[in-house]
């Protein structure tokens, strides 16, 4: 129990990658999988930032740093009163190539649709079977 | 960072991803996925990950979306499941 | 300059793809010399590269001058080199000898075609030159993205079945991209070696064995290692031959150095043989996907999807060879990358000669190709005889060492099917030979008793003489073997291993 | 299928969980990802590029060849979209359609017709055409301006608050995508031109990875942007801080062209006619 609660983000994520996973195996529509891809690849990002969660800390942008240039004269930043910022920034990257993937897969998808005239993939097995 | 809105909000977003995949209009679909990308940005503003969850409103909630839209219109609406 | 050759190999081509584009909009005629100027220099800054590995041992490029866990390395030793320089001058010959494909196929988009090409060139050689496991995922997405762009350019399956590619080529990066988290979330790194470092005391964390699983299931999935092979015949038989014969010859085989790199460098040799103990699984996987692989070849009546057959029983040739856990499979697995690159480029460019006059891949059409087409063929023939593995060849030479491996770790199965996928490409490629050289091009019926000699009909210079080069090197790299064997792998394989 | 895909995605989730038992707990300070890279780039950032921003910082500078590629990855999006929904030689429709802009009348045009002479009071629609909504066009045009002067602040103030290239760059994006949705694709292009979204795209990441180059000649490691300093006058430091503002820059223009050339393609199917 203590488990389950300690580590509820992790488990919301399996579930997420799962659910992503399953729609872009079982699914028929070609969509309908690409909607899977979305939500599997948003699931590992949620993955990430649950990695980059600190207890007692703040958002990673240091206070009081802007106008006294850089080094000399700020005060001492601790590491525990930040979170860590690094699986955000691989994040950010992972979002934008998310996008990407999304856009090419949506092209290929209307390509497919104007060949075939449907989305539903059995109709176009039975299609390409007929010839 | 409160973990009573982090609960509820996580168990919001199983929820739209789940009607996401099921509801049998692929316009749909694609809407529920841009409030599923929405929860998600909600949730990792509470993470304390301002940046990704900028991203996240933006090109998630935002262009995903509109792209999802924009292929639905050039192809079909209807699916099987 | 030359320290700034691991940077140039990668930035030169990513600039140049720029360039490209943006002269497709002006001068059409301007992509070509760009592409070949900027592969030649990547070429030239691989090849120089692998050289002063030979002399200096590894090479560390710091990018940003940020010390390697902070920020992104770049790590050059005999593995990366070797390879590198096998992945710019296959794409460096391709990109010549497709040209005139290029043109016939797509004349309306040759400036962003070009550009896709060189980008997934950039993408392949910064997977193999990084030193950074989430530096590896992006490079990957490129090579993948633009992959799916090239493939889904061919005939009417084409879209389809570069979803479906995409579909699981996402599924597959995703896993590996999961497994980097497992492994960042244990160890707090990215950098490759640093890992390595860290890695040792946490050999029985559940967590690591989680991250070395999906790791090695989503590579696999990139690879087409057999069970997870479903969508490479389709992607690569549709796909124009430019494309195809770009990727059928390097994404495998660079996923391939992926999984060598993850085994000796991340993971350690000690872990995946000794520890996890699943080494033996994974050579049998390996044996049922060659068999596999050769029966479904077999079964296939089109040259194309039958040589993407052999490309997924090859995958599990170097996949088994890595894991037989012993120097000479590895040395195997790792020479079989070079051959098997070479191999695989002459092949699929014969079957980009052979479309560019025929427009056809059934067996049918191949029928008196031996007079049409001579120079295609003798270079096919020479192929042909690596794919099988008859000596002087360099097929030959990879086969050995993978066999010797076999015999050391007592594996009689994966020889047994090493034997057996080499006799099956033995029929199937005599089938094609016999059609092609004995049965007359006109068919009987209309022409009747009309016995003229059929006249050559060969494809233009520009795309035999590259074919050449490749034949003359699946040759040249055969009776060099033992100096690359003696000279480049042996240092690339940790003393560890036996 | 349905069997199979629950089965792998039930075997999947269980190899997870099993690997997540030995995790850390969630948001423990003690976990190794916070206590082994993380300590060093909170603590030094200020110190070694002027930038509070610890993401901005370490996506742009210690990470930079990352964000490189990442905008490379959208790059090649947009020239894969591109190549593959683009129709160059379409056939034209047998009739034309015409809407007299003053008016609202619409007119048809016979095939091998007269067309209108090229006077701004004809603008041509498709048959799919439905009159615009007059609130949806106004407030839409009386709000793009103000989204995009966010996307440049967002941009030109991601060293400070959360923000940077990509969500400028989208922003802005979106709001040509907003005039496109609201008016119609046509009115959006005739705004910024399918060739400008082409060059502006290449041009984005040209800056990015121009950047890196230009510190490579002279005479640094790619990407070292501490050699600006002899070519901005300041010192090592403030440059690194003004090669993140240079490639973020970069980053945003190219975000921004390739979201709207994928958007146009997408949303016309390659034809650019008259879009959603």
């Amino acid at each position: 129990m203590q488990m389950l609660v300690a580590k509820y983000n992790y488990w919301i994520y399996i579930t997420l990658m799962m659910i992503g996973l399953y729609a872009m195996i079982a699914k028929n529509n070609l969509v309908k999988k690409i909607v899977g891809m979305s939500i599997f690849q948003t699931a590992i990002i949620l993955f990430y930032v649950s990695i980059g969660a600190k207890r007692g800390a703040t958002i990673p942008i240091i206070e009081h740093g802007h106008g006294e240039g850089h080094g000399a004269g700020t005060h001492m930043v601790h590491a525990v009163d930040y979170i860590n910022p690094l699986p955000h920034v691989l994040m950010l990257t992972a979002i934008v190539v998310a996008v990407a993937t999304l856009g090419v897969a949506l092209a290929l998808a209307i390509r497919v649709y104007n060949r075939y005239n449907t989305l539903e993939e059995d109709e176009i097995l039975a299609q390409i079977r007929e010839k | 960072m409160i973990w009573q809105l982090d609960l509820a909000i996580l168990t919001l977003v199983v929820i739209a991803g789940i009607g996401a995949i099921t509801v049998k209009d692929l316009l749909g679909a694609a809407i529920l996925f841009g409030a599923y990308s929405f929860m998600m940005c909600l949730l990792w503003s509470i993470m304390g990950a301002v940046d990704v969850s900028f991203t996240e409103a933006s090109v998630g909630a935002g262009a995903s979306t509109v792209f999802f839209v924009a292929a639905v219109f050039r192809t079909t609406r209807r699916t099987k499941d | 300059m030359s320290e700034q050759y691991p940077a140039l190999l990668v930035v030169v081509p990513l600039l140049s793809a720029l360039v490209i584009c943006v002269a497709g909009w002006v001068n059409k005629r301007l992509c070509f010399p760009i592409a070949v100027a900027a592969l030649g220099v990547a070429a030239y800054s691989c090849i120089g590269l692998l050289l002063r590995v030979l002399d200096e041992g590894v090479i560390v490029y710091k990018l940003g001058g940020w010390d390697p866990p902070m920020g992104i390395a770049y790590y050059v030793d005999h593995l990366n080199g070797l390879v590198l320089s096998v992945v710019s001058v296959v794409a460096l010959l391709n990109l010549i000898a497709s040209k005139k494909s290029i043109d016939q196929e797509f004349p309306d988009k040759i400036g962003p075609f070009y550009t896709l090409y060189v980008l997934m060139v950039t993408g392949l050689l910064g997977i193999v030159v990084t030193g950074d496991a989430f530096n590896l995922y992006v490079l990957l997405e490129i090579a993948a993205l633009t992959g799916y762009g090239l493939l889904a350019m061919g005939e009417d399956r084409a879209p389809l079945a570069a979803l479906n590619y995409l579909y699981m080529g996402t599924i597959g990066a995703c896993f590996y991209l999961l497994g980097v988290g497992y492994l960042y979330i244990v160890t707090g790194s990215l950098n490759m070696v640093d890992i390595a470092k860290i890695l040792p005391s946490l050999y029985q964390s559940k967590a690591v064995l989680g991250a070395f699983i999906i790791l090695m299931v989503g590579v696999w999935l990139k690879m087409a290692f057999f069970p997870l092979h479903a969508w490479l015949p389709n992607a690569y038989t549709y796909a124009p031959s430019a494309a195809s014969s770009l990727i059928a010859p390097l994404v495998t085989k660079v996923m391939i150095y992926v999984m060598i790199r993850f085994i000796l460098t991340v993971f350690t040799p000690e872990f995946a043989f000794n520890i996890l103990a699943v080494s033996d699984s994974i050579v049998w996987l390996a044996v049922i996907a060659i068999v596999m692989g050769a029966i479904l070849a077999l079964a296939e009546r089109n040259l194309k999807k039958m040589l993407t057959y052999i490309v997924i029983a090859e995958v599990g040739y170097m996949v088994g060879g890595a894991w037989l856990g012993n120097r000479a499979g590895m040395t195997g697995a790792i020479l079989h990358i070079v051959n098997d690159a070479l191999m695989t480029l002459c092949v699929f460019l014969v079957a980009g000669n052979i479309v560019y006059k025929l427009k056809g891949y059934a067996f049918d059409d191949l029928k008196g190709l031996y007079r049409k087409m001579p120079f295609t063929m003798t270079a096919f023939t020479v192929g042909v005889l690596s794919m099988i593995g008859v000596p002087p060849t360099c097929g030959f030479f990879s086969k050995w060492y993978l066999i010797l491996g076999a015999i050391r770790a007592e594996h009689w199965f994966f020889m047994g099917a090493l034997l057996f996928s080499s006799l099956v490409n033995a029929v199937l490629f005599f089938r094609i030979i016999e059609i092609a050289f004995f049965e007359p091009f006109t068919d009987h019926h209309a022409h009747g008793h009309d016995h003229q000699p059929e006249p050559i009909d060969e494809a233009p210079l520009s795309m035999v003489v590259p074919l050449w080069i490749v034949a003359a090197a699946l040759v040249i790299v055969g009776i060099y073997t033992s100096d690359i064997v003696t000279k480049i792998i042996q240092f690339a394989i940790p003393e560890g291993i036996l | 299928m349905k069997i199979i895909g629950l089965i792998i995605a039930v075997l999947t989730g269980a190899l997870l969980i099993y690997g997540t038992v030995d995790f850390p707990g969630w948001a423990d300070p003690a976990s190794p990802a916070s206590t082994h890279l993380s300590p060093h780039f909170i603590e030094k950032t200020m110190e070694e590029t002027s930038v509070p921003n610890i993401v901005t910082a370490v996506l742009a500078d210690y990470r930079s060849y990352d964000t490189m590629f990442e905008t490379t990855v959208i790059f090649s999006g947009g020239v894969v979209c591109f190549i593959l929904l683009r129709i160059f030689r379409r056939k034209e429709p047998e009739d034309r359609l015409y809407r007299h802009v003053l008016t609202g009348a619409t007119i048809r045009v016979k095939e091998g017709g007269k067309i209108p002479p090229d006077s701004d009071d004809f603008e041509r629609i498709d048959t799919l055409w439905t009159p615009h909504d007059l609130i949806i066009k106004t407030v839409c045009r009386l709000l793009i301006p103000f989204i995009q002067l966010f996307g440049l602040y967002v941009i030109a103030h991601g060293h400070h608050s959360p923000g940077g290239g990509f969500q400028g760059g989208v922003i802005l994006g979106a709001s040509i995508m907003l005039l496109a949705i609201s008016q119609d694709l046509r009115t959006a292009v005739q705004r910024m031109r399918e060739k400008v979204d082409a060059l502006l795209s290449p041009t984005g990441v040209f800056i990015y990875a121009g950047t890196g180059a230009l510190c490579l000649l002279l005479g640094l490691n790619f990407m070292d942007y501490s050699a600006l300093a002899s070519v901005l006058y300041v010192d090592p430091v403030t440059a690194r801080s003004h090669g993140i503002l240079i490639v973020e820059i970069g980053v945003g223009v190219a975000v921004m062209a390739t979201i709207i050339w994928i958007y146009n393609n997408l949303s016309s199917a390659g034809k650019y006619d008259e879009g959603l």
